[in-house]
């Protein structure tokens, strides 16, 4: 036993009585947590506090009375985001959970395929990824050309423009936010629990509505936070299509004006806004139980009849698919035509491998590509390595500045991009604490390091979510079986969490490859990303050759993930979704 | 009238194996009965409730409620109600709203559902704790919530799942007759699964005996314990001792077999018992239908006294008879008893029975 | 910044051992890859020791901006005047005098020889060929705010574009030469606002609306015009009748950088060979006259208009604020 | 020795509320011990076993193991091994692997891991359930995979809280005597929360009874049986009559009471039960306790049966006297008892005994 010597002197007696307490010990969660906090407060909350203070600077409250004047272009952005955030999550939310629902509880041909396609859309390129969307859906784009074709109408139909244009897009690329959540807290849930409503008499749809949607709440909360901060602070959507009046256009358009202060304010409105609706989700989430208190474990064996589900799940899926894809296909059609030869023609008339051509042939071509991918990958894992450590912490250990940690993490999600990069630029263009003295500014560690900052929060929530669903008498029981509090935690808890930590880290790697705003202040010429590869091409308007980058980045997302599809033990899942079908 | 009706159903989980967790199990159970199904632990009881709840098909066979087919109707259309093995509480409901979820689905108005809720949790013993968050409640408490939201319903069928597993004694006999009392008065049909033979004796109209997923017996607690079919039923069902003696006439409903003294007794069987002259009977004694026999009867065991226990009403003693351990409860015995007495055992003639191996 | 100086007397020798450095360009890639090209071979000791980032000119001026402290980059390659004279005020360029600033025109270069404009964007109005003749477009700047134009005309959007800023703010400035009272041009540019049926969001945006025909009217450079529709592109320019205003590009050594390796590339930059290949091929107007012109360069009548650059300067953050305000949108 | 010692431990789940789960509760173990925890249900049981296990820190009050104050220790460095009321088995591992874990964090050799993981599961009945997935067990098979993971490690303290109350009889008592076995030869402490008396009374060293979060008694089964300190206790281990007499005297030992007879009997009581004539004394008497009396004895209890019940070994009669219900086990009753007669009662002296209230 770990009785004390005795003959310790007794002041370290005393100190180490303290300590015997372990992971115990009132001391354990700061410990846990001081080096993130410091990272946190480094990188994000100080540059936070600056932006504030800048924002302050020179005609102190002014510029924030203009969000309460009513004619002010302040509060109309202000309120214009809000609408579009909550509407984006609250399309996102339909949509994921559909999915999820679809693929995680139905067994049909082509489910697999579906399941790997599934991302796709959150791996688009950007600005290509916005441009397919165009092409697509807004005034000149394919649909709306193609049905005016049809039906040989004067304008073009059923054009996606404005606001509604922009919450088409936010819903295409945010759904998977929802839908990752929401199948990882589906494969974890205890399946006795809605087998008991079932049989008190609950229809499918009241058991989704009562127990299945109440039971995923930590799931929908963690979403529902990623896509409303993502909303907010999305920049390319309103930008293309004509929404100025948000807060992130606001932003951009001040700072080129050179009204630094102003930007500021917007900044710092727009980091108290997801302030406010972290709290608000966090008390909503923090009201009721998700964990199982079933007694053992109970089969995940449930068999259902439902033979409108076997029709219906794989034509919605089919359709799902068209959908999903659409985008891709467009940017694989620019990618095929000739540069500058579509134009008001539906679809292109010639096509090409000229761009194909042109990107191989460039002995330099694949760099990006491998830059990208090594980057992102370093932040994933860094990610996963903190953000798990930092869900456990605000979820499972007590401490004073629970909170506030939380909303530590959250605000890099929350803050666009740019202020980010410049934070990282000002933290690390000379030698200072946070960076432990090193100059990061032009090496190679700086983009993960970005990557890491902006995507640590999408692996911390999902984490989170996960592990709200899990019982702690699991760790207690390995802890009382001997383990240490770190074995403990990493083979049964982190074990336990992976679904969903997993589904996180995947989201974080595909944002990191795609993530352009902050990578076009940071990188290096060594560390080119694939993103600047595409926007480089954008901006000389050899749309083919960026869409064939997009397209080899999107093949690239594609194998990744369905690798780590096969990596989720995907043969358990088909096998349960087989048995709801039945 | 017949409620429930399982027709050789099977459940196999694994398609390879040919282990059925269920076997070819049919059963009738008549509306308004009380029905237990009784058995080791892993032997298929839950499964088989799972299936009448429709929570898992069977592999083959049928089940009917009434003359419904239900095999494959989905679990809300049976209108059954469930405590769960494992209890099966919403974790993200108060206790109250947990009662009341079968309520809500029903419509019940709410003044209706307030007022069967508290009487509801009134019946478990949890009235006060209606506000309670399910993981604020202990292992029992959380068992009596998962009682309650099952009976507040009044459903066609109750499907009880070792409801009564973590309360303790005094708890357990007042809930056992609430739950008697609510079953009775709806007139409603019940499927018990318990561990407890005392429990499974003083509640059930009829019990089945299972084992390795396959029903042994079917029958009244008072047939199961003084005929039971085989030697499984007859160990498993209280205490027996199963003697093996070889037989030297058969009636219909009766074999007589030869004891090792040599005198011949009359023992009873099923119909159909198969055996003739030749064979070797296997009869059921109980330790309680075993007794002293004086010096000289002819018709008793005789053997020497391995082990002594007084409990108080009944001496239990375990007989060494030519190799076969004997156990006997014998009221009165003289406190002179001691190991290593030699000593008679007058068998209770009427209480043998003739198992199946 | 500590890493500048280390950098400035190792490079101030012009020994074959160069010290590497780094250029942001707002530059086309495929101009920035040619002239690096050329620099290396006619200065082997920087083969390999050139870095080009290419990015937007807005984000030219965030990074150096915000690398004030330590500088990564040396040369900062393509920007508006405002842009350059922001970043000149901001303390973070370069202060000299290159040989070729004598030559320079003075409304083209910053007194103190912090930014040298490289080339001249007449900013003229653009139109889909396939949809209109040069005898159907609008032919001065008064057109575009006539009703017969209403939703056929696309705009960049202007707050984030130098390009667009300066047009409009000429717009204004036109109006009332001393600034004193935007007013009439405010009211000017609710009528274009009236006619814009959309505003692109960058350059690839604006063309591809174009191109496909959301609008056919754009006011635009020439450069870029003349470059796409040397692509084949169905652009082609007409040249205001009251005048094109006239941006200045221009370019800069950073302040802190490799300042010695950055004016020996700027020198280069200036060289006439290069820069009449540079006309000819990527349809740049140089700053500083060359010898020989190219043919579309000859043939080109550029008129420019009279803007008063330093009142655009004073008022254009206020002008596009209100603009953006109150006038997108509303009219 | 002593080997686990709660001091005046209380724990509160609500500060605002001042219901304690667990109220100063101060019992001492010691080494080999087998103690048991017997209470109702959220009597604080379970509260106050993971207090030792150190997943709950107490509110107030101390810990120790020995000499040390583990109070603030970590659950990993107390070496006690738990079974969980709801098992906390690890759904990602199967059944060998659930055992093993313990062993693993032992850094237990892979052969001798391996042996002892067979022998646990053997020791519980489940050989051959090794592969396979926890949720592929039933409810019973469950538990037994908790019991083996938290035997197969031989803690210094086992936790037991309610492991076989998923079980049936025969394995129950095999398995009861298993743990029994295990526990006597590694002469470990164990501590053994049951909701079964007679479990508790055939296991236990000695028993603590709880109610409310406090500890009414603590003793071996035979005192809590025959000398329960309150009405309680009487009532809650087995069944109790606990009539109230007018004291006439009192000794150290005893208490002198009058029957409605008027006879007088001395009935035993605790040191300083602080009786005096004139008060009223609440004597425990168990139905077993209880005879028949001739109908002339002076010292008896009169009043009419109104329920009889054939139990076998005994008859159970309820008699209403002077409107006490009296329960009473009877040996040897006369066939002929029936409701509505009047009997006397004789009260079995010596094993009478004064509870508080
Ligand atoms: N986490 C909690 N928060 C609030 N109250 C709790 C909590 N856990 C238990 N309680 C309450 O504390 C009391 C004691 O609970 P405990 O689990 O110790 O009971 P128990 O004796 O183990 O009962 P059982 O035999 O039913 O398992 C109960 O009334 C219970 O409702
Ligand atoms: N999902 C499953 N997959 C595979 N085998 C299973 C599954 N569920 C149960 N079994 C097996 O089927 C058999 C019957 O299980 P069942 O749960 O019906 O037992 P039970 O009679 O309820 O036992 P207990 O009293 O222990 O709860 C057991 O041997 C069990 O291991
Ligand atoms: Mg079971
Ligand atoms: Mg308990």
């Amino acid at each position: 036993m770990t009785a004390l010597p005795e003959t310790a002197p007794p002041r370290m007696a005393a100190l180490r009585r303290r300590l015997a307490g372990g992971t115990n010990s009132q001391w354990f969660p700061y410990l846990l947590v001081l080096p993130l906090v410091l990272v946190l407060y480094g990188y994000v909350v100080h540059p936070m506090f600056a932006t504030f203070s800048e924002s302050v600077s020179e005609n102190g409250t002014r510029n924030y009375l203009q969000f309460f004047t009513s004619s002010g272009v302040a509060r109309e952005s202000l309120f214009t985001s809000l609408f579009i955030s909550a509407a984006s999550v609250l399309l996102c939310g339909i949509v994921g959970v559909t999915m999820a629902f679809l693929l995680k509880r139905f067994s049909f041909r082509g489910r697999r395929l579906i399941e790997a396609i599934i991302l796709v859309p959150a791996a688009l390129p950007p600005l290509i990824g916005a441009v397919s969307f165009q092409l697509l859906y807004s005034n000149i784009g394919i649909v709306p050309r193609g049905l005016q074709a049809l039906f040989g109408t004067e304008r073009p139909i059923m054009a996606f423009d404005g606001i509604a244009g922009v919450l088409v897009v936010h819903t295409f690329t945010m759904y998977p936010f929802f839908y990752l959540a929401a199948a990882a807290a589906l494969a974890g849930m205890d399946p006795s629990v809605e087998e008991a409503a079932y049989n008190l008499g609950a229809g499918r749809v009241r058991v989704w509505r009562t127990v299945l949607l109440p039971m995923l709440t930590p799931a929908m909360v963690s979403a529902s936070l990623l896509v409303f901060m993502t909303s907010l602070a999305s920049y390319t959507a309103p930008l293309l299509f004509n929404v100025s009046q948000t807060m992130t256009m606001q932003i951009y358009i001040n700072r080129t004006n050179g009204d630094l202060p102003m930007a500021s304010a917007y900044a710092s409105v727009l980091g108290i806004v997801s302030i406010i609706f972290l709290l608000a989700m966090r008390w909503y989430e923090g009201r009721r139980s998700y964990q199982s208190q079933s007694k053992g474990i109970s089969a995940n064996r449930r068999e259902l009849t439902n033979p409108i589900g076997r029709w219906l799940a794989p034509v919605a899926s089919v359709l799902a698919t068209m959908v999903l894809l659409a985008p891709v296909a467009t940017i694989a059609l620019v990618a095929f035509s000739e540069n500058r030869t579509w134009t008001t023609q539906v679809l292109p008339e010639t096509y090409t491998l000229d761009n194909f051509v042109t990107i191989f042939s460039d002995p330099k071509a694949f760099e990006p590509i491998l830059n990208s991918l090594q980057m992102s990958l370093l932040a994933a894992v860094g990610c996963v390595v903190i953000g798990v450590l930092v869900a456990y912490a605000v979820r499972r250990l007590k401490f004073i500045g629970r909170g506030l940690l939380d909303v530590a993490v959250m605000i890099a999600w929350a803050l666009p991009g740019t202020v980010v990069a410049i934070n990282l630029i000002s933290a690390f263009s000379t030698g200072n604490a946070f960076s432990f003295g090193q100059v990061l500014i032009g090496t190679f560690w700086i983009l993960p390091l970005a990557y890491f900052v902006r995507f640590l929060p999408i692996v911390f929530r999902s984490s989170s979510a996960a592990l709200a669903l899990i019982d702690p008498s699991l760790e207690e029981a390995a802890r009382n079986l001997g383990a240490s509090w770190l074995r403990a935690f990493y083979t049964i808890t982190v074990r336990l969490m992976l679904p969903g930590v997993l589904a996180g880290a995947l989201l974080a790697f595909v944002h990191g490859v795609g993530e352009f705003v902050a990578s076009v202040l940071i990188y290096t010429s060594s560390t080119v990303p694939i993103s600047v590869a595409i926007n480089n091409r954008m901006y000389s308007f050899e749309l083919g050759t960026a869409a064939a980058y997009g397209m080899l980045q999107v093949a690239l997302i594609f194998v990744v993930m369905w690798f780590s599809g096969r990596l989720e033990s995907s043969r358990t899942a088909t096998r349960r979704a087989e048995q709801w079908t039945n | 009238m017949i409620d429930v009706r399982l027709t050789a159903v099977s459940k196999r989980f694994d398609k390879s194996s040919d282990a059925a967790a269920v076997d070819e199990v049919t059963v009738t159970i008549g509306a308004g009965e009380f029905f237990t199904l009784l058995g080791p632990s892993g032997c298929g009881k839950t499964t088989t409730l799972r299936m009448v709840a429709g929570f898992y098909f069977p592999t083959s066979g049928q089940i009917h409620f009434g003359d419904d087919d239900v095999t494959h109707w989905s679990p809300n259309k049976r209108d059954t109600g469930m405590v769960f093995q494992n209890y099966a509480l919403f974790p993200h409901m108060t206790v109250a709203q947990n009662v009341a979820y079968g309520l809500r689905v029903r419509r019940v108005s709410r003044t209706e559902r307030d007022r069967r809720v508290s009487e509801a949790l009134a019946q478990v013993h949890l009235s006060g704790y209606g506000a309670r968050r399910i993981d604020a409640l202990s292992g029992g408490q959380q068992q009596r919530v998962a009682l309650a939201r099952a009976l507040v319903i009044r459903p066609r069928t109750l499907l009880l799942d070792e409801p009564l597993s973590n309360l303790d004694a005094k708890l357990r006999e007042e809930t056992r007759t609430e739950i008697r009392r609510i079953q009775r008065e709806s007139g409603n049909t019940a499927i018990y699964v318990t561990h407890d033979q005392a429990e499974a004796m003083a509640m059930s109209d009829r019990i089945a005996v299972m084992q390795s997923g396959k029903v042994q017996q079917v029958g009244s607690p008072q047939e199961i314990y003084y005929r039971p079919t085989n030697a499984f039923v007859a160990r498993f069902i209280g205490r027996s001792n199963v003697l093996s003696l070889p037989v030297v006439g058969a009636g219909e409903n009766r074999v007589e077999v030869r004891l090792s003294s040599g005198a011949t007794i009359e023992v009873g069987a099923a119909t159909g018992h198969g055996l003739t002259e030749g064979d070797t009977a296997l009869v059921s004694a109980r330790p309680e239908h075993i007794t002293l026999a004086g010096g000289d009867e002819e018709s008793a065991l005789r053997g020497r006294v391995t082990h002594v226990e007084f409990t108080g009403m009944a001496t239990n003693l375990t007989v060494d008879c030519d190799g076969t351990e004997v156990m006997a409860a014998v009221i009165d015995a003289p406190a002179t008893i001691n190991v290593g007495d030699l000593v008679g055992l007058r068998l209770v003639r009427e209480r043998l029975w003739v198992v199946k191996p | 910044g500590c890493g500048g100086s280390d950098d400035a007397d190792t490079g101030s020798s012009g020994t074959p051992t160069a010290e590497k450095f780094v250029i942001y360009s707002a530059r086309d890639k495929s101009v920035t890859d040619y002239v690096v090209e050329q620099f290396t071979t006619k200065n082997p000791e920087y083969k390999g020791k050139v870095e080009v980032l290419n990015m937007g000119a807005q984000e030219v001026l965030e990074r150096v901006r915000a690398e004030k402290a330590n500088p990564q980059a040396s040369v900062w390659w393509g920007g508006t005047q405002q842009g350059l004279a922001a970043g000149a005020s901001e303390d973070l360029l370069e202060s000299w005098q290159p040989s070729f600033a004598a030559k320079m025109d003075a409304r083209y270069k910053d007194e103190q020889g912090r930014w040298f404009g490289e080339i001249l964007l007449p900013e003229i109005i653009m139109y889909n060929n396939k949809a209109l003749t040069p005898q159907t477009a609008p032919q001065d700047w008064d057109d575009l705010i006539d009703p017969k134009w209403k939703d056929k005309i696309i705009i960049r959007d202007v707050a984030a574009s130098g390009t667009m800023r300066s047009i409009y703010s000429s717009m204004i400035q036109r109006l009332s030469p001393d600034g004193s009272n935007p007013q009439p041009g405010y009211e000017w540019l609710l009528k274009l606002d009236a006619n814009t049926v959309e505003y692109a969001a960058n350059p690839a945006d604006l063309y591809l609306k174009m191109s496909r025909e959301q609008g056919v009217v754009s006011a635009w450079n020439l450069q870029d015009v003349l470059l796409q529709a040397n692509e084949g592109m169905p652009f082609d320019y007409i040249m205001p009748a009251s005048g094109a205003p006239v941006l200045v590009d221009g370019v800069a050594a950073v302040k802190g950088g490799n300042t010695a390796a950055a004016q020996k590339f700027l020198e280069f930059l200036f060289d006439d060979s290069l820069r009449a290949t540079l006309a000819k091929d990527y349809f740049q107007i140089p700053a500083v006259e060359i010898g020989e012109k190219p043919e579309w360069l000859a043939n080109l009548n550029l008129k420019p208009m009279d803007v008063d650059w330093d009142v655009i300067g004073k008022n254009e953050t206020a002008w596009i604020t209100h603009w953006n305000a109150e006038i997108k949108d509303k009219g």
